[in-house]
Parts: C-alpha cells; sequence; structure tokens
C-alpha cells in the first residue's frame, strides 16, 4: 500500500436502514493529513456516514475505501487503524477511566504506560480512579478522546468532539485532536464556524444527499454551510 | 485472541465484582426456588429422579437470568463498538462471554448446591461429589455455549427479557434430559448407582455440536 | 421470479393430493394392529415429516443469506418456516387424535418422535415473535438466520436426546413408522408424502409470489407518491418488508 | 393393543382430516384477505395515477400561450 493514495475515497456511496434511505450518491476523496467537515441536520446521515467509515455500518451502494482498504470486504485491515469519537463515549460505566482505558489498550495491544500519558494530556489524571459513571459529561467526552487516541490511529473519526467540554478542557484537548496534531480526521460540527476553520474539505448533507461538495474549503462561506440547516 | 479474550473476561469479571448485579441474583433465585419446590411438591426431601429435576430445573432457569444480561453493556454502554473497531478476532467475544457466563453458573453452584443439599435433598451427596461434578461440568459447558448464542440474539431484539427465555428453554431440552438422567442415580436414597456414561456422552455431544454451531454463526451477529 | 412453474406444480399437487386420499380410504388395507384408525398414519406423518424437512430448509436458506446477503433468500426462509409451523400445528394435533383413539390419551409421553416434534415445534415457535421484535429490516434478516441455522442444527440433536430418554424406559409402542410396512400400505404412504411435499412447495411458491407482489406494490407507490411524502414508515411485521 | 372397531375408529379419522382440510381452508382464506388487500392497493394507485395525468394535463392547457 503506497503513501499517497487517499485516506478516504467514497464513490457513490449508500446506505439505508430498510425503506429509510440515509446516505445516496455520496463521492469525495480525502486525502492523508487532511480534514473533512461534514455538516447537516439532525438525520442528514453524518453519523450515518461516520459509522460506516468506522467499518461499524455496511455499505449498501458504491465503494468505499478507507486507508487503501475497500470496506466491507477488507474492514479487518483497517480495524486498529481508526479512532472514533462518537456521541456515546464507548465507555463502561462501571470501570474507572483508568480501568477502561487499559481495556482498550490490551484490545489494541498498546502499552499501558501511553494511558497514563494521555490521561495527563486531558487533565483527567487526578480523576483517573473514578468510575466513569461519576464523571460528568465533559469528563467523560476527555476520556472517550484519550480511548479515540491510545492506539495512534491514521484516521480519527471526530463527531462534536467538542460537545459538552468547558473551554479550559477544549483548549486541553486542542494538540491532540485539533488541526496542529496533522492527523487525517473527518470532522461532524454544528459549530458552522469552527469547524470551516478545521476543515479542507467540506461535505454538506441533506437528507442523506450530499448537497455541498468542495475540495477546497476556503472556497465555501458560512453562509452556504448555513443553508443546510434551513 | 488470548490477550483479547483475557482482556474481555477480566473486564467482564471486574463489573461483576464491582456491581453484584448477575450472581447474587441467580443465587438468591435459586434458593428461592427451592423453597418454593418445598411447599409445591409438599415435601420435606427429594431424592433420586425427583431430586436431579428439581435441581436442575433451577439451576437451568438461574442460568437464563444470566443470559438476559450477558451482553446488556456491551449493547447500551457502547462496548460492541468498541470492541469492532480493536483488531482484535470476533470470536474472542463469543470465548470471552462464554468463559464469564461458565463462571457465574460454577459461582452459582458453589453454593447453590450445598444449599439444595441442606434444604431439599434426602441422601447426602458427599459420597458422589466427583461424579456429581463432572455432570455439572459438562452440562456448564453447553449452558454457556447456548447461553452465550441466546444472549446474542436477544440483544438484537427490543423484547431482549422476552425472547432469551422462549429461546433458551427448548434449546436446553437436551441438557435437562441429560444432566437429569445422569443425576438421578447419584441422588437415591438407597446408595449411589453407578454415573451412565451414556448421558455424559450426549452432554459432551451437545457442548460440542453448539461449540462449533457458535463458533460458526456468532460472527454474523456482529455485523451490521 | 418465485411464480415460475406455479400452474403445473398446482396441477401436480391437486392430482396427488386426490389420488392419495384414494389410496388411503379405498386401496390400503386395514392395519392388523390397529384397525381403521390407523388412517391418520397417512396423514399424520407425511405432515410431520414436510414440517421438518420445512424447518431444515429455512436453515438452509439462512445459511445462503448469510453467505450471499440477497433478501430473497431470507424471503424464502421465512416462508418456509411459516408454512412449516403451519403444518406442523396440524401435525400436532392429528398426532393427538390419534393418541387419543389409539391410546385413550389426547398426548402420550412415550412416543419419543412425537415428543421431540413438540420440542421442534416450540423453539420454531420463537421464530415469529423475534423477527417481530426487531425493527431494522437487515439486522432482522441476519438475526432471524442465525435463528434458523442455530434451530435447524438443533432439530436432530434433539430427536437423539429426546429417543435415548424415551426407548431404554419404555419399548417402542409404535412401529408403523418403520420400515416393516406391506407393500400396499407402503405406496400408499409414499404417495402421501409426496402429496404433502408437493403442497408445501405450491403454498411456499404461492407465498413467496404474493410478498414479492406485495412489496412491488409497496415501491411503486412510495416511487408514485415521492413527492407529497418522501417516505412512508413500513408497518412492523415479522415478515420481510423489501427485497 | 385391540383394533378399534370402525364405528369408533371412524369419527377420530374423519376429524383428523377435518382439521387438515380446515387448516388448509384457512390458509386460503388468509390468502384471499392479503389478494383483497393487493387489489385494494392497486386501485388507489391507478387512482393517483389518473389524479397525475390529470393534473399534467390541466397545467399544459393552463400555460400561457408564448407569442
Amino acid at each position: 500500500m503506497s503513501g499517497d493514495e487517499p485516506a478516504v475515497a467514497l464513490r457513490d456511496l449508500g446506505r439505508a436502514y430498510g425503506e429509510r434511505v440515509a446516505l445516496s450518491g455520496v463521492t469525495l476523496t480525502l486525502a492523508r493529513g487532511r480534514t473533512l467537515a461534514v455538516f447537516g441536520a439532525n438525520g442528514a446521515g453524518k453519523t450515518t456516514l461516520l459509522r460506516v467509515l468506522a467499518t461499524l455500518l455496511r455499505p449498501h451502494a458504491g465503494s468505499v475505501s478507507v486507508l487503501g482498504r475497500a470496506l466491507p470486504g477488507e474492514g479487518w485491515a483497517v480495524r486498529g487503524r481508526i479512532g472514533l469519537v462518537g456521541h456515546e463515549p464507548l465507555l463502561y460505566r462501571d470501570l474507572t477511566a483508568a480501568e477502561n482505558l487499559r481495556f482498550h489498550a490490551r484490545l489494541h495491544d498498546v502499552g499501558g504506560g501511553r494511558v497514563d500519558e494521555l490521561l495527563g494530556a486531558v487533565g483527567m489524571a487526578r480523576r483517573a480512579d473514578e468510575p466513569v459513571r461519576a464523571l460528568s459529561r465533559g469528563m467523560a467526552q476527555r476520556v472517550a478522546i484519550c480511548r479515540a487516541l491510545l492506539h495512534a490511529p491514521d484516521l480519527l473519526l471526530l463527531d462534536e468532539p467538542l460537545a459538552n467540554l468547558d473551554p479550559g478542557a477544549a483548549g486541553a484537548v486542542a494538540p491532540l485532536i485539533g488541526r496542529d496534531a496533522g492527523l487525517t480526521r473527518v470532522l461532524i460540527s454544528h459549530d458552522v464556524d469552527r469547524g470551516l476553520a478545521e476543515a479542507d474539505v467540506v461535505l454538506g448533507l441533506r437528507a442523506g444527499r450530499p448537497v455541498l461538495v468542495a475540495e477546497d474549503a476556503a472556497a465555501v462561506s458560512a453562509r452556504d454551510v448555513r443553508e443546510l440547516y434551513a | 485472541m488470548r490477550r483479547a479474550v483475557s482482556a474481555l473476561v477480566r473486564k467482564d469479571l471486574r463489573v461483576e465484582l464491582r456491581t453484584g448485579e448477575a450472581v447474587p441474583a441467580m443465587l438468591l433465585f435459586s434458593i428461592s426456588t427451592f423453597v418454593l419446590f418445598h411447599f409445591a411438591l409438599d415435601r420435606r426431601s427429594v431424592d433420586g429422579q425427583l431430586a436431579a429435576g428439581v435441581l436442575w430445573v433451577t439451576l437451568l432457569f438461574a442460568a437464563v437470568l444470566a443470559m438476559g444480561r450477558l451482553f446488556v453493556a456491551e449493547r447500551e454502554q457502547g462496548g460492541f463498538d468498541g470492541f469492532l473497531m480493536a483488531p482484535v478476532d470476533r470470536t474472542a467475544l463469543l470465548v470471552a462471554k462464554a468463559a464469564v457466563l461458565l463462571c457465574f453458573l460454577v459461582a452459582v453452584e458453589l453454593a447453590a448446591v450445598p444449599a439444595f443439599a441442606i434444604l431439599l435433598l434426602g441422601p447426602s451427596p458427599w459420597a458422589v461429589l466427583p461424579q456429581l461434578c463432572a455432570v455439572l461440568a459438562l452440562a456448564d459447558v453447553g449452558v454457556a455455549v447456548v447461553g452465550t448464542l441466546v444472549g446474542a440474539l436477544g440483544i438484537q431484539t427490543r423484547t431482549r427479557e422476552l425472547i432469551v427465555p422462549i429461546l433458551a428453554l427448548p434449546l436446553m431440552i437436551p441438557v435437562a434430559i441429560a444432566a437429569a438422567r445422569a443425576t438421578a442415580p447419584l441422588l437415591v436414597e438407597a446408595g449411589a448407582g453407578g454415573l451412565p456414561g451414556r448421558w455424559l456422552a450426549v452432554l459432551a455431544l451437545y457442548d460440542l455440536v453448539f461449540g462449533l454451531l457458535a463458533y460458526a454463526v456468532f460472527d454474523y451477529l456482529l455485523d451490521d | 421470479m418465485f411464480a415460475r412453474g406455479l400452474r403445473p406444480l398446482s396441477a401436480v399437487t391437486v392430482a396427488l393430493l386426490v389420488g392419495a386420499f384414494a389410496l388411503v380410504f379405498f386401496y390400503a388395507p386395514n392395519d392388523a394392529d390397529q384397525g381403521f384408525i390407523q388412517k391418520i398414519f397417512y396423514l399424520h406423518v407425511p405432515l410431520a415429516i414436510v414440517a421438518l424437512c420445512g424447518f431444515l430448509a429455512g436453515g438452509w436458506f439462512g445459511v445462503r443469506y448469510l453467505r450471499t446477503r440477497d433478501r430473497a433468500h431470507d424471503l424464502r426462509a421465512y416462508v418456509a418456516i411459516h408454512l412449516s409451523l403451519i403444518l406442523a400445528v396440524a401435525a400436532l394435533v392429528t398426532g393427538s387424535i390419534w393418541a387419543k383413539a389409539a391410546w385413550g390419551h389426547w398426548w402420550v409421553w412415550d412416543e419419543p418422535t412425537l415428543v421431540s416434534f413438540l420440542i421442534v415445534f416450540l423453539l420454531y415457535a420463537c421464530y415469529q415473535p423475534l423477527r417481530f421484535s426487531i425493527e431494522d429490516p437487515e439486522r432482522q434478516a441476519r438475526t432471524a438466520s442465525v435463528f434458523a441455522i442455530v434451530a435447524g442444527a438443533f432439530v436432530p440433536l434433539n430427536f437423539t436426546a429426546v429417543r435415548l430418554a424415551e426407548s431404554f424406559s419404555h419399548p417402542r409402542v409404535l412401529s408403523a413408522t418403520g420400515g416393516s410396512m406391506p407393500g400396499d400400505m407402503r405406496i400408499t404412504f409414499l404417495v402421501a408424502l409426496a402429496a404433502m411435499a408437493c403442497l408445501f412447495m405450491t403454498l411456499w411458491k404461492y407465498e413467496l409470489t404474493s410478498k414479492q407482489a406485495s412489496m412491488q406494490l409497496r415501491a411503486l407507490k412510495r416511487r408514485l407518491a415521492a413527492d407529497d411524502d418522501p417516505w412512508v414508515p413500513a408497518r412492523r411485521s415479522a415478515a420481510p418488508q423489501q427485497l | 393393543m385391540p383394533a378399534l372397531p370402525l364405528d369408533d375408529a371412524g369419527p377420530y379419522v374423519a376429524a383428523a382430516y377435518l382439521v387438515f382440510l380446515a387448516l388448509v381452508l384457512i390458509y386460503v382464506a388468509i390468502m384471499a384477505g392479503k389478494l383483497a388487500r393487493l387489489q385494494r392497493e392497486l386501485g388507489e394507485l391507478t387512482e393517483l395515477a389518473e389524479r397525475r395525468d390529470r393534473a399534467r394535463h390541466e397545467a399544459a392547457d393552463g400555460e400561457p400561450v408564448s407569442p
């Protein structure tokens, strides 16, 4: 696999839940090291797109290639190379933050030192031994970000990663998942200005259809994006 | 594979130790059922086939309780998603969950079988303890595998608490037949008879068939 | 796609069914042991055999579905199991009537085949509630296929266990199911079995065609109504709603 | 076991075969219901298509004629 293959390449991607079409005809390419921002109202298919890229949902139509591997056939080859921060933190509520991360570290065959390092980086070292159910949503979100970064993923999928985070915490995670981290990212955001500032490529969805596809985010104005929500 | 299985098993056992959701409930359920049998049968003590029947019906019903809970944390707290994105074989989840269920069953039996001996059983079971353990072990393996499969089927539905028992009970009928028939001669008043090898063979066959079957189909249950 | 050959198949079914019943009542001799009541055998046993084969076919289509992800296989499995359940009810009722007439009880536990059949029926009776409680059609098809495979493998295992349990404590009561039938009884039985199998195939194809027709109709309706309201959710159902 | 004479056995045999017949007839009745629903829905669709055609005609008639 050569390094200059795109991180994500979609052609006519479609996905339905029964008769309800959640995504259709999505075509785009995302080069490595760049960021795709996905905008759209609730139910527009953003989360579905993210789950397809995370190998958690099968595509129904078109072709999907992630990190040079075709999904769903070669899903096994990209597992462990993708990090996901979703709506749900994907943490066990009765385990502590550190235990959750150590569990995932073992699944990904990562050393335990990385856990402490990341918890310190997001300012959670002091609360690491409290069960997740005792943490506030913002704190759980920070732990979830650690979980997604544990195995140093090649592709980071972020579904409103800054939701529930106070400005201080947002500042703390910025070096890890922000533009300066240099990661390939797919970012879902409702904050149009901030999303655009982070983006290289923009995708706007309405009712599962791509109504705005721009290879250059600089050419997209905030007004175009806001129209998606009208 | 071994790394993932051990991580999953340790995670589940740690949660169980911390919350005590499954095993204490199963144990309480078993003991209440023994009391219920005492009144329903109007017997001070039971022996032979009746004792075997009471014991196995109780244990199998208690196992159904754990089957329904087995995958709840994975579904509700995102364990499936986290596991599915990790670079590990999906069979690891089947093996780990079956092992966890087996641990639960053994833990319950460690307390429930003595309780049964004290509360309801006529003849003393201590002389036949090794044979009894052999039957329990073989039956538990089968119940653990079937229970994992049924739990994974049930977790896909919206009515898990209804689907799991109605699926599990018919599937466990061969276990009930073989285990009760194998246990019966051990618990007779007149002195324990031999352990019928035929029924152990049926239990082993059951374990083998469902083990292979679960291995073959489990992946598909995780695949959205 | 499902309707091909339905007409000749229906004709063959009618001919075989009429022929089988005629043979039963006008050709086959009365059983030496049981007399006239043994005539139920020609109905009860084919019903049970065809129902079991239908269950196993459901498992086979389940395998095919998981391999290919072609919804048509899921529909085939669904209809096969659905029909087999109906036949199984008939088999249990006729078996019960036979037991009452021959032994004086509506149910006898010392007939292992009948008992196994009841257990299998109880298991497959979960198929519809299982499907009904899953909304996402793809997950429904997937889970139902896994169930059909597991249940299919359970059938022989269960028959083994129950037969072992009964045959060592009681002598077999009924030997007529074995191979020791006189020739004219055997012919009658085989024709009855073939007739029942054809009836199953006919109804299976018929129901598949009907299901497919209503699916096509729904699809057309959706296309025509696309402008006014984009999507009307399907009625919740245990049956597959889409190919 | 003694063979039942025809008089005793007759009703049982008849009952068994009637059960079979009844199930097949119930099946036919259910399929008839489904067919009726299919037909009704087809009628609705036909009406919908006709309405569309009419609407298209009216739109065509109402269009201002360009000089």
